[in-house]
């Protein structure tokens, strides 16, 4: 299944993703956690990722950075361009310096992704000092700013702490201290704000919108939290079960979703203020990587695609059914068009 | 923390106690009689006799007030040992030993623990590949290669035939010059066992989520490993350093003979070969003594290389 | 709290304080403490649920450990059953932990990395319920299956899932003994709301079935509303406010409880600008500020405020409602 | 801080390594070989033997001329020298070592006779002078070693004047000089320096001798100088045939001591001492048994490796006998002369040199050593070390039938457990097995080995002997029923015969008919097979060609003062050794 | 991809542990099982030579001390391996030699073991008192020389019976050392068990209600056997090696041949070129070593489930 990549590398592009498949090979059986996966980021743009839990989002992002777990994990095939290089077909010093600098991290798992064993403020300061000329002291200086900036109380003493001594949500701004510590110019935010009260998160989005203004800073958002997409993302695309159903700008498709997994989950949106006894959820059970459904991955789910003969055998690639909007299903031309007429 | 550290010293108390009691028991248990060695050949067993007396040999082991056992109690309390068979002040003879297996055994120490953890990250780092195989040969081939082949090769080769060290002690040598080979040889045999074992140790934590992050960051490899690993790897180095250190002062049996390094380790050998039992007491309640130290010291380590680790 | 009704409490907190030493100095004296938990208490009756919301790092991580004693409390009563916790011996702990399960905030820490999924979920019932066989991989399967996993994950282990995945293993892993009292520490944070939605209606399905009383700790307030009877909301060690869900979504007191449900995103790309978020610097937990600890940052301020901090008073006008408020 | 330098070019240093640890220098406690070889540098004896002749001849050293015996052999009065002073030491008021009188002489044997000295040499005054074991008696009920009296009259020693020693023996005591008055035990060291240093005696001797203590780093080296104040003394004059042509007399009347300082390494391992030797920085060696290969031929004559290095090869016969000793009181051995004799002829001498001494040991007919005076030459012939495996076995089926039955499992002691004793343990036990008797061998270490020795529970055990002095009485001692073990006796041999004789010759002084009944004891005690003799060590020794007057001696005390060393040769060896390699 | 669109339903598969998959997984790795195999092939050697003892069956390593030449012949085609002081075959002993210091050192590690890792494991994981009980019990025993403490033991247990078995000295020795020597590994899981014990998996198990056994046993020990694996395997190296001191002091197996009674006799032999004695007991330490070491590594990275490739 060949997809070509969508919106071809341009100016205004800083990552391109193409293509890129990434495997676990574990025990007996091989995990495709990424096939085909392709998008772009442009500039200064915030790019969101979402989908279900489990469909490759994390894995893709890791797969930029290059930090798939070995040996379990390869990247088998594809090209991810970063500023017209082939971060793929770097060598490990060069990435080195792309890593941190150029493309930061806040790792979905704050709790582990921290080393125990240093205070926190030693480990933004490695962050710091790594990237940007500074005396130990201002690197310091920086770090216990940085904490306050990301709303950590009684930052100078703080900084001094273990990872262990902080709540959840302390730990989760840490890596997000650390990740924006050497102002890249790509942050990658897996579920950054998972662990974050709406106060705090909001907090945290506006930091992130302030950087983003700053030093055209793009970002890769990956969450759950359909609302903070629509808050703050430029464009959003969609994972299912490894591969990227659709694209769009984030305006249209909350709009006007057109696959039928991205319209079941904005339906499945919890909303305050909801009296129901039960909340709306996607029917039909979660695919199992290993044995993915035939066809459309979603059919089983889809209530078109459960009885068409089509969606069971083919699997639709991703297309442009509009400009800068790319659905993989069969039916989103007539869903498009019935919408329309309506 | 302060009251811990008391307490813990405190504890020291029953352990001199125990290994008192242990060293005593044991040495009954194998006996060996002085008396008959210092009667002389054509002795009678009057002779004997008086010659036990004398020594206080005849005096009842333990529950006694004036017992062989509360005797031994007392000197060592006092750090009297007395004086060794040969008539030397225990003290003395410690002393004058010390210095020269500190010189031998602790550059060798120190070289293999910094060595083996370094290649030991290295080859962590690189499992699986073919630097990785050959370590475990070399490694295998270092641990299985008798220590004293080591030595007399070390010493007929690097030293009589290429004269690159001295052959043997000699006064008019530093003590750098004549420590050199033995310690060369010693780093070289005790890297094997070493570097496995550490190698095992960072394995477990190469592959842990901080590593990742801190690839994230960008941060180079070497500094990956000898900082975020390392330091995560800790206790059981930790573990195996630390209460190793009391033992340097007992220096190394084999390497002293070959080099005529007047040091400890022969002469506790030599002690327990002819059953000097002051001396045996002396040294044993000395490392035990600074074992206690050090495994405070250890446990004060732990918690403070990994700050999860609470001491109370 | 109302006394009458004591008995009729599955959990009783009473005044649970947990305070963690700073420690400074080679020496590592303790200079001074944490107050992360700084005298909570509440009652949650059978098959109810109270949701605890809250900063982060206000304390409610501390709170669920310190109940089941994973964290030492400082001080308090913690009933369970008619039965002490802090105060309970070995054999008796063990038991009483039996009736009650703690799903992590941290999924990935808080699973064996040694241990495979299907023996992780199914060893709750091998300690609790002595399944074993076939029977056990059976209720496995089931339980895996419905937190939306596949039966063929059973011989995985917890690196090789994603966040989301690791999540619902321990949610799995809490539902399997079948406990009376489940503490969930934001049980689907990382879970996509499909599955987040699944996995909440699989909730409320136990709580029915088998009368599951649950306390229920998350930050998307939507889910709170939706899943709890009572919510608390906690500030800097207290509980500031507590009230039927409903009362407090739609009268909401405290001013920082105003605040927070002013903070909801909306969830709509048009609504897009700057949210009115609480200002002023977060006080530190270890050296509080005298008086009402949300006092510095407060709209309302009275000088009254910096001087004490007010108790947890019932409202006149609703039984249910207490706030902790100078005002009211 | 004064480390001894390689000044080799204006100062005349002996080198030479030591292959144990010293125990202590103080003259009056000491047994070991090694500690005697330095000791005896530092004091001096009444007499010595004479470095040349041969046999071992005694003469005067401090003693002014051989001691005057009374007719009833028991009252013996010795000249001392006028004019020998003690070193110079810090011991004495001013630092100056004062003149060496009669009152050390006696001062030294007191010492030994003090029971809180704890001497090792006690046992050879037990009951043999007038009034010492009465003097033992008082030390014993002396609360604290401070506390002895040394001043308390013994009758048996006395002073005539400052030059006069007289000594009162119990009973006749042919050995007298030999056995005491030439023994390191009896050296007279300084009054001031036994009080001023108390226990440390053992590392500051203060004595007359022509060399001093520098420094005795433990377990390291000892280095002594040469003692500005020594009287000195000529080299001799006469010597044995052939000594003057192996230049043995080149030094005829020169002023002894030649060294300037003397330097013993303590060297434990062979393979250093060996390279250390090859490298010329010491200059004599044993032949290690493993380099024996490297340093001597087929033709037991020096290989040309060290021919070229200029190396000298001494052998000579050393008074000693090893066995395989039988505990006479074990009901199985001792009652079983056919089992002892069977495993006697069972074992191949020649093989056994063969194998552990590449050939060079003598085999052991009897238990005299050859070079002692009373040493049979024709006991060859008697056959006692035969191997003979087909008599063996039929010695062995006699025995069965004295022991009514099938032998049982006999056990071997062997004195250590190094490779040595373990190969050896190894040879014996094929050799008896091979005859069709059970052993098993036990491998002890030395003081274990010693307590079940000297407890009499062995079996058959690994032992030997080297003479002390020049006379067999020692080695008829250990048969002696009355010094059974502990005492020297350790097969716990008892033949009435022997004893009537042993008693009979140990107040005899030397005479043919002694040496008749000498000869006679050795074969009663061989008849009766208390022991499977083995060998008797011959010693191979190499020394470099600068090293001079290096004649080997059975009872080598006090030697360094005869050593000359070559200078020029010695430079010249650098050279050498550039040029080989 | 499969082209029917059923999803297919194989049978529910079966629960795993740790230990199986690990197994399964080693067994898949031709290397390590070769490595195996040489393990097998020394300890089925061992336990040959002790058959053949039992049943008198003369064949080559039993007749290791018939004289087949000289004394130190030089290894030829007629005996391979040379020839030691007595003529005796280097070969056969070498075989031989397997049985004493397999014994001794498969004996002694397993005392060890048994004892070290669960006393290392009680006092990291309670702490308190039965901590200080545990660490004064090691305090007090490594203080005390390894040599002293090993000739003590096996004299009291030499000439003993126990459980009708009677205890010669070679068998006193395996259990002195044993009983000596599990500081080292005591230690080491002590240190590893109080760093494990406060992660949060450990917590989880408690927080229902795991009893302290199973916790230690089932969720402590699979995450701390690596350094149980590693021990093991270097510590039955330096038990080979220690039968070389044993036998230095007397308390070895002295009369037969064991490799350690080689390496000791070779050292004398060693100057006069007599390498081949050396030779063979080194290599028949390094083939067991190298084994055990590889077959180690393969079964610790099978126990790691991030190393679960194929
Ligand atoms: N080391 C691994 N070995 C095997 N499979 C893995 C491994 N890591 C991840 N996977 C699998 O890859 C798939 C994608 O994982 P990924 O972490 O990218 O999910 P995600 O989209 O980030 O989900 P979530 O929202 O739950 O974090 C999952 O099915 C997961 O089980
Ligand atoms: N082991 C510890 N040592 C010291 N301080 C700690 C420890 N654990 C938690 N704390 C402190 O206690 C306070 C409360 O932490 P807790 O984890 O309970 O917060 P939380 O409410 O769960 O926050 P979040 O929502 O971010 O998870 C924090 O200030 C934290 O730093
Ligand atoms: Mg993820
Ligand atoms: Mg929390």
């Amino acid at each position: 299944m060949n997809v070509r990549s969508i919106p071809k590398q341009n100016n205004g592009t800083l990552l391109s993703v193409e293509n890129v498949s990434t495997y676990f090979f574990t025990g007996e059986d091989v995990v495709k956690a990424v096939q085909d996966v392709g998008f772009s980021i442009k500039k200064g743009k915030t790019f969101a990722l979402v989908g279900e839990s489990g469909c490759g989002k994390s894995v893709t992002a890791l797969s930029i950075m290059r930090l798939v777990p070995a040996p379990q994990g390869k990247i088998v095939g594809g090209e991810i361009i970063f500023n017209r290089q082939n971060l793929l077909a770097l060598r490990e010093k060069d990435m080195r310096h792309v890593r941190g600098n150029e493309i930061s991290m806040i790792f979905q798992e704050p709790m582990t992704s921290l080393n125990p064993v240093f205070t926190v403020g030693n480990q933004i300061v490695e962050a710091i000092k790594l990237h940007q000329k500074k005396t130990k002291s201002q690197a310091w200086a920086d770090a216990v700013e940085l904490l306050g900036k990301v709303g950590i109380s009684d930052p100078a003493q703080r900084v001094r702490q273990y990872p262990h001594q902080m709540s959840g949500g302390m730990r989760q701004r840490i890596m997000i201290a650390m990740a924006v510590s050497c102002e890249p110019s790509l942050l990658i935010a897996d579920e950054p704000t998972t662990a974050l009260d709406v106060t705090i998160q909001a907090q945290i989005l506006d930091l992130l919108d302030n950087l983003q203004e700053q030093n055209r800073m793009s970002i890769l958002l990956i969450t759950h939290d359909l609302s903070v997409v629509a808050e703050r993302a430029d464009d959003v695309a969609v994972m299912y079960a490894s591969r990227i159903v659709e694209v769009a700008d984030s305006q249209s498709l909350f709009a006007e979703p057109l696959h039928p997994y991205t319209q079941g989950l904005l339906k499945s949106l919890p909303r305050l203020g909801f009296s129901g006894k039960r909340l709306p959820t996607i029917s039909g059970a979660v695919p199992d990587p290993l044995r993915f459904p035939s066809g459309c991955k979603f059919h089983p789910r889809c209530p078109i695609g459960c009885s068409d003969r089509r969606c069971q055998t083919v699997e639709p690639i991703l297309r442009e059914v509009e400009a800068g909007r790319y659905v993989a299903c069969w039916y989103a031309e007539d869903r498009k068009q019935s919408s329309e007429r309506e | 923390m302060t009251a811990y550290i008391i307490r813990r010293l405190l504890y020291t108390i029953p352990i001199v106690f125990g290994v008192l009691l242990l060293t005593f028991v044991l040495f009954t248990l194998i006996g060996g009689d002085i008396s008959l060695e210092i009667a002389g050949k054509g002795a009678t067993q009057e002779t004997i006799d008086d010659i036990r007396r004398e020594y206080g040999l005849n005096k009842p082991l333990f529950l006694a007030w004036d017992s062989q056992f509360i005797n031994h109690f007392k000197s060592a309390l006092t750090f009297d040992f007395g004086r060794s068979r040969d008539r030397e002040l225990i003290i003395d003879k410690i002393k004058r030993g010390v210095g020269p297996s500190l010189a031998l055994t602790v550059p060798m120490f120190f070289c293999v623990v910094i060595i083996s953890v370094s290649l030991a990250l290295v080859v962590a780092f690189v499992r699986g590949s073919v630097w990785d195989t050959l370590a475990v040969f070399i490694c295998v081939a270092g641990m299985s290669i008798p220590y004293l082949s080591f030595i007399l090769f070390g010493q007929y080769f690097l030293a009589y035939k290429w004269g690159i060290f001295p052959v043997f002690f000699s006064p008019d040598l530093t003590m750098a010059q004549y420590v050199a080979l033995p310690v060369l040889i010693g780093i070289v045999a005790g890297l094997g066992g070493n570097l496995r074992f550490y190698r095992t140790v960072m394995l477990d934590e190469m592959r842990s989520d901080y590593v990742r992050t801190a690839f994230a960051k960008g941060l180079n490899t070497r500094r990956v490993l000898f900082k975020h690993v390392l330091k995560n790897a800790m206790i059981p180095i930790i573990t195996r350093v630390v209460l190793a250190i009391p033992f340097l002062f007992l220096g190394s049996l084999l390497l002293e003979r070959f080099f005529g390094i007047p040091g400890l380790g022969h002469m506790m050998i030599e002690a327990i070969g002819s059953r000097d039992y002051f001396v045996i007491n002396a040294m044993t309640y000395i490392s035990a003594i600074l074992f206690v130290l050090f495994n405070l010291i250890t446990d004060i380590c732990y918690s403070l290389v990994d700050p999860r680790i609470s001491l109370e | 709290m109302d006394m009458a009704n004591i008995n009729n409490y599955l959990l009783e907190v009473d005044d649970l304080k947990t305070y963690f030493p700073i420690k400074k100095g080679l020496l590592r004296r303790t200079t001074g403490y944490v107050k992360a938990v700084d005298g909570i208490s509440f009652g949650i009756k059978k098959e109810q649920t109270l949701g605890l919301v809250g900063e982060s790092g206000c304390g409610k991580t501390t709170a669920a450990r310190s109940i089941v004693r994973l964290v030492p409390a400082t001080k308090g009563r913690v009933i369970f059953d008619q039965e002490d916790i802090l105060t309970a011996d070995k054999v008796k702990l063990r038991r009483l932990r039996r009736q009650i399960s703690l799903i992590f905030q941290d999924p990935f820490g808080s699973l064996n990395p040694r241990m495979t999924v299907g023996n992780t979920i199914g060893e709750p019932l091998q300690v609790q319920r002595r399944v074993s066989g076939s029977e056990l991989t059976d209720r496995v399967t089931v339980l895996l299956s419905k937190v939306g996993l596949s039966p063929d994950h059973i011989n995985r282990y917890p690196h090789e899932f994603s966040g989301g995945q690791r999540q619902r293993i321990g949610v799995a892993r809490a539902l399997a003994s079948g406990p009376k009292l489940v503490i969930c520490d934001e049980p689907v944070s990382a879970l996509d709301v499909s599955i987040q939605s699944q996995i909440l209606n699989l909730l409320k399905d136990l709580q029915e079935e088998f009368g599951l009383t649950f306390l229920f700790i998350a930050h998307d307030l939507a889910v709170v509303e939706f899943f709890c009877d009572i919510v608390a909301v906690m500030y800097m060690g207290r509980i500031v406010e507590r009230a039927a869900s409903q009362d407090l979504y739609q009268n909401p007191l405290h001013p920082y409880t105003r605040a927070l449900i002013s903070a909801i995103p909306r969830g709509e790309p048009s609504l897009r600008g700057p949210k009115t978020t609480v200002s002023g610097e977060v006080p530190s937990a270890s050296n509080p500020p005298a008086g009402c600890a949300f006092g510095p940052r407060c709209p309302w301020r009275r000088d009254d405020c910096l001087k004490q901090a007010p108790a947890l008073k019932q409202r006149s006008d609703n039984k249910g409602h207490f706030v902790a408020c100078w005002k009211y | 801080d004064s480390s001894p330098s390689d000044k080799d070019a204006d100062e005349m240093v002996l080198r030479h390594a030591l292959f144990t640890k010293l125990k202590g220098l103080d003259p009056g406690n000491m047994r070991d070989f090694y500690s005697v070889t330095v000791a005896s540098q530092i004091c001096e004896t009444l007499y010595q033997y004479h470095f040349l002749k041969r046999p071992y001849e005694i003469i005067p050293l401090l003693a002014k001329e051989m001691p005057e015996i009374s007719d009833d052999f028991l009252t013996y009065t010795i000249k001392i020298k006028k004019g020998v002073y003690f070193q110079d030491d810090k011991c004495f008021p001013g630092g100056r070592g004062r003149e060496l009188k009669a009152e050390d002489f006696i001062f030294a044997i007191k010492r030994i006779a003090d029971i809180k000295y704890l001497s090792q040499n006690w046992s050879m005054f037990d009951g043999k002078i007038v009034g010492l074991d009465e003097f033992r008696e008082y030390t014993k009920s002396c609360e604290k070693p401070e506390d002895v009296d040394y001043s308390r009259k013994v009758e048996g020693l006395t002073a005539g004047d400052d030059y006069t020693l007289v000594i009162k023996l119990k009973k006749p005591w042919p050995q007298l000089v030999s056995t005491a008055l030439a023994d390191i035990a009896t050296a007279p060291i300084a009054k001031e320096a036994v009080y001023s240093y108390g226990k440390d005696i053992v590392s500051h001797p203060v004595g007359t001798g022509p060399f001093m203590l520098k420094e005795w780093r433990r377990g390291s080296y000892v280095e002594l100088v040469r003692n500005p104040k020594f009287r000195g003394e000529p080299y001799p004059s006469q010597g044995g045939p052939g000594d003057a042509e192996a230049g043995y007399l080149d030094d005829a009347g020169k002023i002894m001591p030649f060294a300037d300082r003397v330097i013993w390494t303590i060297i434990e391992e062979y393979q250093p001492a060996w390279l250390l030797f090859l490298q010329g920085k010491i200059d004599n060696s044993p032949i290690p048994k493993d380099n024996y290969n490297e340093a001597i031929t087929e033709t037991r004559d020096l290989t040309p490796a060290m021919k070229q290095r200029n190396i000298r090869l001494k052998k000579f016969t050393d008074p000693s006998t090893f066995w395989l000793g039988f505990n006479m009181l074990d009901p199985v051995l001792g009652e079983n002369k056919p089992l002892r004799r069977a495993i006697s002829y069972a074992i191949d001498r020649e093989k056994f040199i063969e194998i552990f001494f590449n050939g060079r040991h003598l085999v052991a007919h009897g238990f005299v050593a050859p070079l002692m005076d009373s040493y049979n030459p024709n006991i060859k012939e008697k056959g006692y070390a035969r191997y003979d495996p087909v008599k063996a076995r039929e010695l062995l089926k006699e025995a069965e039938q004295i022991h009514g039955g099938k032998l049982p499992e006999l056990k071997m002691a062997m004195p250590g457990t190094n490779s040595f004793n373990r190969q050896l343990g190894q040879f014996l036990k094929r050799y008896i097995t091979a005859i069709g008797l059970d052993v098993e061998v036990e491998y002890m270490d030395w003081p274990t080995y010693m307590e079940k020795v000297n407890s009499r529970s062995v079996q058959m055990f690994s032992s030997g002997a080297r003479a002390s002095i020049p006379d067999a009485e020692d080695f008829m001692g250990m048969f002696y029923s009355k010094y059974w073990a502990p005492g020297s006796n350790r097969f716990n041999y008892r033949n009435p015969e022997f004893d009537k004789l042993y008693e009979k010759i140990e107040v005899m002084f030397d005479s043919p008919r002694r040496k008749e009944l000498y000869r006679k004891m050795e074969l009663i005690a061989l008849e009766d097979c208390p022991a499977a003799f083995l060998n008797h060590r011959v010693v191979f020794a190499l020394h470099h060609d600068w090293y001079k007057n290096y004649k080997p001696h059975a009872f080598a005390y006090g030697m360094s003062k005869y050593r000359r060393i070559d200078m020029k040769k010695r430079a010249e060896y650098k050279e050498l050794l550039k040029k080989i390699k | 991809m499969s082209d029917s669109h059923n999803i297919i339903r194989t049978p529910l598969p079966r629960g795993r542990s740790l230990w199986s998959d690990g197994l399964r997984r080693l067994c898949r790795r031709k290397f390590a099982m070769v490595c195996f195999a040489v393990v097998l092939i020394y300890f089925s050697l061992a336990g040959f030579i002790y058959l053949a003892e039992l049943f008198d069956w003369q064949v080559g390593p039993t007749l290791w001390n018939e004289e087949v030449g000289a004394s130190y012949e030089t290894p030829s085609s007629e005996n391979l391996l040379g020839t030691d002081i007595f003529g005796q075959s280097v070969l056969r002993k070498t075989l031989y030699g397997a049985k004493v210091s397999i014994t001794v050192a498969l004996c002694a590690s397993f005392i060890s073991i048994a004892i070290g890792v669960p006393l290392g494991a009680i006092a990291g994981y309670f702490r308190g008192f039965i901590d200080e009980i545990i660490v004064w019990i090691y305090s007090t025993l490594s203080s005390v020389p390894y040599i002293l403490l090993i000739m003590a033991f096996a004299v009291v247990l030499r000439d003993k019976t126990i459980f009708g078995y009677k205890l010669t000295g070679i068998t006193a020795v395996y259990l002195a050392i044993g009983l000596t020597s599990w500081v080292g590994i005591c230690r080491l899981i002590r240190g590893e068990v109080i760093k494990h014990k406060g992660r949060d998996y450990v917590l989880a198990a408690m927080s229902y209600g795991c009893s302290e056994r199973r916790i230690i046993f089932k969720h402590l020990m699979p995450n701390v056997f690596h350094i149980i694996i590693i021990d093991f395997s270097l510590r039955f190296v330096a038990f080979i090696h220690a039968e070389v001191i044993l036998s230095f002091l007397g308390l070895g197996e002295v009369d037969r041949p064991s490799w350690g009674a080689m390496i000791n006799d070779a050292r004398i032999e060693l100057s006069r070129g007599v390498w081949w004695q050396m030779a063979a007991a080194t290599v028949a330490i390094f083939l067991i070593s190298l084994a055990l070491n590889i077959f180690g590594d393969a079964l610790r990275d099978s126990l790691d489930p991030k190393l679960r490739i194929q």
